[in-house]
């Protein structure tokens, strides 16, 4: 999409949710460009051997959870504009499927990190030292925006207290979480 | 509630703030400059020195930076009190939120402790080495190993007070640290949450001199404390002269 | 539903369908015989990335209506870790 | 401290009973510890950073009951001087014409101190717990204790540079403390500063167990407890006055 396209060019342009909120979440992007660099840095010392341990990953959790956090993001920028449109009861609802999405996310990743564990793939190997830091890293965003997505769904309830930015606010954080997600999945499961 | 007369408003009164914050605001980053300059130019713990050496190479560490480990942690055993000051200056700040006290005290708690792991043992472990250079090196190496683990490890003392940091800043109503602060200090516990890895790695990014344990992890260390000097500056500028003591 | 739901809808279902498109790319969903480095399909996995990143971007973060700033600072991110990691690949 | 019958109830006369135990911890516990130091076989005279491994361990061995004895005295005792200082904390937040920023850190800084004291005694303890062990892993263990117990000034100096301030930024009309005890405070300080020399040199008078690090460095503590226990009776009978608690 780019800056000539007449919709953008219809609306005034304003910033969604809170300055704040995007702070975080521009940081955290750097923060986490920073750990996907270095860990192609060590990819590119030591490509067969990434190799072959991405060989042992299991892609069908890959994909699925990928697709679940992405239909989880998804259900959650609907939830924004039913916000908007004043339909709360719905977004209250989408809210609450997008957290549910992310519950299942955790579920399988856990799942997927004790059978691996299983399987011998320990942090001994250096691809799995930054397979389980990064994904667990990034376990720690998903856990602190179910937390963010908790509270959205609470002022949602609370008519005195339904506010967009609110929902925006809460929204940006939870399509980071995705777009990380994305780009791990990428760099861990897909490329050779 | 105070009564102040005349001689006790500071010339910069007009600024805002009360003298004695002032005192303390602008002690922050002289203390902090300070430690710089000990732990970075004099005892060589920051970047620290690897963990994938022999016995042999620590004593040789030591003894390469003998005289300056000795005069900067001799140094810093005297002005170890200055981060009791500065962490001390943060839970006043807190204590002024509307959120009341318990996370400010949480913020006091979990400093004081992780004053005496973060930067107590490594200055005493480090110093002990160079006490004696004829010791064992085996023994030399286990204290190098104390004091760096101990150092760069220190978890969750500090995480306890981001969080309590962050959490008030959240629910706070009197503005005293924006809100993007209280997120920024998350970053904080998730660098501490990668740093456990340098408990188990002797090399590579995840060790106590990795470039993700300990690199990307002191740059975000340093924005964050960066913000909170500036931040810090502001709170005391926007507190009334005439605000009663905190009691 | 009204045309921004439908717009971000159409997005969904075209970041799944690349997603399960480059699944089958992995080295793993091949385990009968040993991967082998491929430069042109990291490219393309790296090409897919990167229009599913600014896709989250632009649509789900709602960035396409955000100030010049922003969409400035995360098309400048995208292009510096994309960059990177890319270089980083090929060197 | 008598309290009268018609203030017995109040929260103020609560708050002075509380302070008046904690105050009174002071010079008992500083009797006890007291009895500790003289117990330690350790300080009569100090040991020698100059001894090798052979000596410490024999050292230990040989009064290693008398060592314990000193030893988890001052770890059970130590930390229960902390009520007499947390009077002090209690009195700078009385302190008026300022912000009371002081007082929180020099509450942080009491903090972190007394978990120093406590860190030596166990390095001491655990030294004394197996003197048969390889003397050069009780040599270290005593470096640590000792170095632990005499060096490490930082959080009491910058307890006593606070307590300073706080007087000095105090309403001149109507002061907590005399004026003189901020000087005092100082000058304490500035009489355990050397002490920090003691993690570096092995003989003198900064040594460990060198003329200022252990007589003067220890002497100035103990001086100021002691002059602090009579300023703080002084300062808690004028308070319960004050507030009406006691008879004036």
């Amino acid at each position: 999409m780019t800056q000539t396209d007449p919709a953008t060019q219809l609306e005034s342009t304003t910033l969604p949710g809170d300055i704040n909120m995007w702070v975080m979440v521009l940081g955290d992007m750097v923060i986490f460009a920073g750990y996907f660099v270095i860990f192609m840095i060590y990819r590119s010392m030591n490509r067969q051997e990434f190799l072959h341990a991405q060989q042992h990953l299991n892609i069908a959790i890959g994909v699925t959870n990928t697709v679940i956090l992405l239909t989880s993001s998804w259900v959650v920028a609907l939830a924004v504009q039913a916000v908007r449109a004043g339909e709360f009861e719905k977004s209250t609802r989408l809210v609450l499927a997008g957290g549910v999405g992310g519950i299942a996310f955790m579920v399988l990743k856990g799942y997927e990190w004790a059978s691996k564990i299983a399987a011998g793939h320990t942090n001994s190997e250096t691809f799995y030292s930054f397979y389980y830091v990064i994904t667990g890293v990034h376990l720690l965003h998903v856990l602190i925006g179910l937390i963010v997505l908790g509270v959205l769904v609470r002022e949602l309830r609370n008519p005195a207290k339904r506010r967009p930015w609110m929902a925006e606010t809460g929204a940006t954080y939870w399509h980071m979480v995705d777009l990380l997600w994305v780009i791990i999945f990428a760099l861990f499961y897909v490329m050779r | 509630m105070s009564v102040l007369t005349p001689e006790q408003v500071s010339p910069t009164a007009t600024d805002g703030g009360k003298r004695d914050v002032w005192w303390m605001t602008w002690f922050f980053p002289a203390w902090y400059g300070v430690f710089g300059v000990i732990i970075c130019l004099l005892t060589r713990v920051t970047p620290p020195p690897r963990p994938d050496v022999t016995a042999a190479g620590k004593v040789a560490f030591f003894a390469q930076h003998h005289l300056t480990i000795q005069i900067g942690f001799t140094v810093l055993l005297v002005l170890l009190g200055g981060a009791a000051m500065t962490n001390g200056l943060v839970a006043y700040q807190m204590k002024r939120m509307s959120v009341g006290s318990a996370f400010a005290y949480g913020y006091l708690g979990g400093m004081s402790v992780g004053a005496i792991p973060g930067f107590l043992l490594v200055t005493v472990c480090f110093l002990t080495a160079a006490f004696r250079p004829d010791r064992n090196p085996e023994l030399t190496s286990l204290l190098y190993d104390l004091g760096m683990l101990s150092y760069n490890g220190s978890l969750g003392c500090f995480s306890v007070a981001y969080l309590v940091l962050a959490i008030a800043i959240l629910y706070d109503r009197n503005e005293i640290f924006p809100k993007w602060f209280a997120y920024i200090s998350i970053w904080q516990i998730v660098t501490e949450v990668i740093a456990t890895q340098m408990f188990v790695f002797g090399s590579g990014p995840f060790a106590w001199n990795g470039s993700i344990a300990f690199w990307l992890a002191v740059v975000v260390f340093s924005v964050w404390l960066g913000a909170l000097i500036v931040l810090l500056r502001r709170a005391a500028a926007a507190e009334p002269v005439d605000a009663p003591a905190l009691d | 539903m009204d045309l921004q739901s439908r717009a971000i809808t159409w997005v969904w279902g075209l970041l799944v369908l690349i997603t399960i498109g480059t699944g089958w790319l992995a080295p793993a969903a091949h385990t009968n015989h040993l991967a082998q480095a491929s430069a042109p399909i990291t490219v393309l996995v790296l090409g897919l990335a990167l229009i599913k990143s600014r896709l989250i971007i632009r649509y789900f973060m709602e960035v396409r209506r955000a100030p010049r700033w922003l969409r400035l600072t995360t098309d400048g991110w995208l292009a510096a870790l994309f960059g990177a990691v890319l270089v980083s690949y090929l060197i | 401290m008598q309290v009268l019958e018609q203030a017995e109830e109040l929260p103020a006369a609560g708050n002075l009973k509380a302070q008046w135990v904690s105050l009174w911890t002071g010079p008992v516990v500083g009797v006890v510890l007291l009895a500790a130091a003289l117990a330690f076989p350790g300080f009569w005279p100090p040991m020698s950073p100059t001894w090798s491994a052979g000596q410490v361990a024999a050292f230990y061995a040989d009064h290693t009951a008398w060592i314990r004895a000193g030893q988890v005295t001052f770890n059970l005792c130590g930390i229960m001087i902390l009520p007499f200082f947390t009077v002090i904390v209690v009195q700078m937040k009385r302190m008026k014409g300022q912000s009371h920023v002081f007082a929180y850190c020099y509450l942080t800084a009491l903090v972190s101190g007394a978990t120093i004291f406590a860190l030596s005694n166990i390095f001491f303890l655990v030294a004394a717990f197996r003197p048969e062990r390889n003397p050069e892993l009780v040599q270290l263990l005593n470096d640590l204790a000792w170095i632990v117990f005499i060096a490490p000034v930082g959080m009491v100096v910058s307890q006593f540079v606070l307590l300073a301030l706080a007087i000095y930024f105090d309403d001149r009309t109507d002061p907590v403390f005399p004026r003189w005890v901020g000087h005092f405070s100082l000058i304490i300080a500035a009489a355990m500063v050397p002490a920090a020399a003691a993690a570096v040199f092995q003989t003198g008078p900064l040594a460990w167990d060198g003329i200022w690090s252990f007589w003067v460095r220890n002497g100035a503590y103990v001086a100021f407890v002691v002059v602090m226990f009579f300023v703080l009776r002084n300062t808690l009978r004028r308070q319960a006055i004050d507030e009406g608690v006691i008879a004036a």
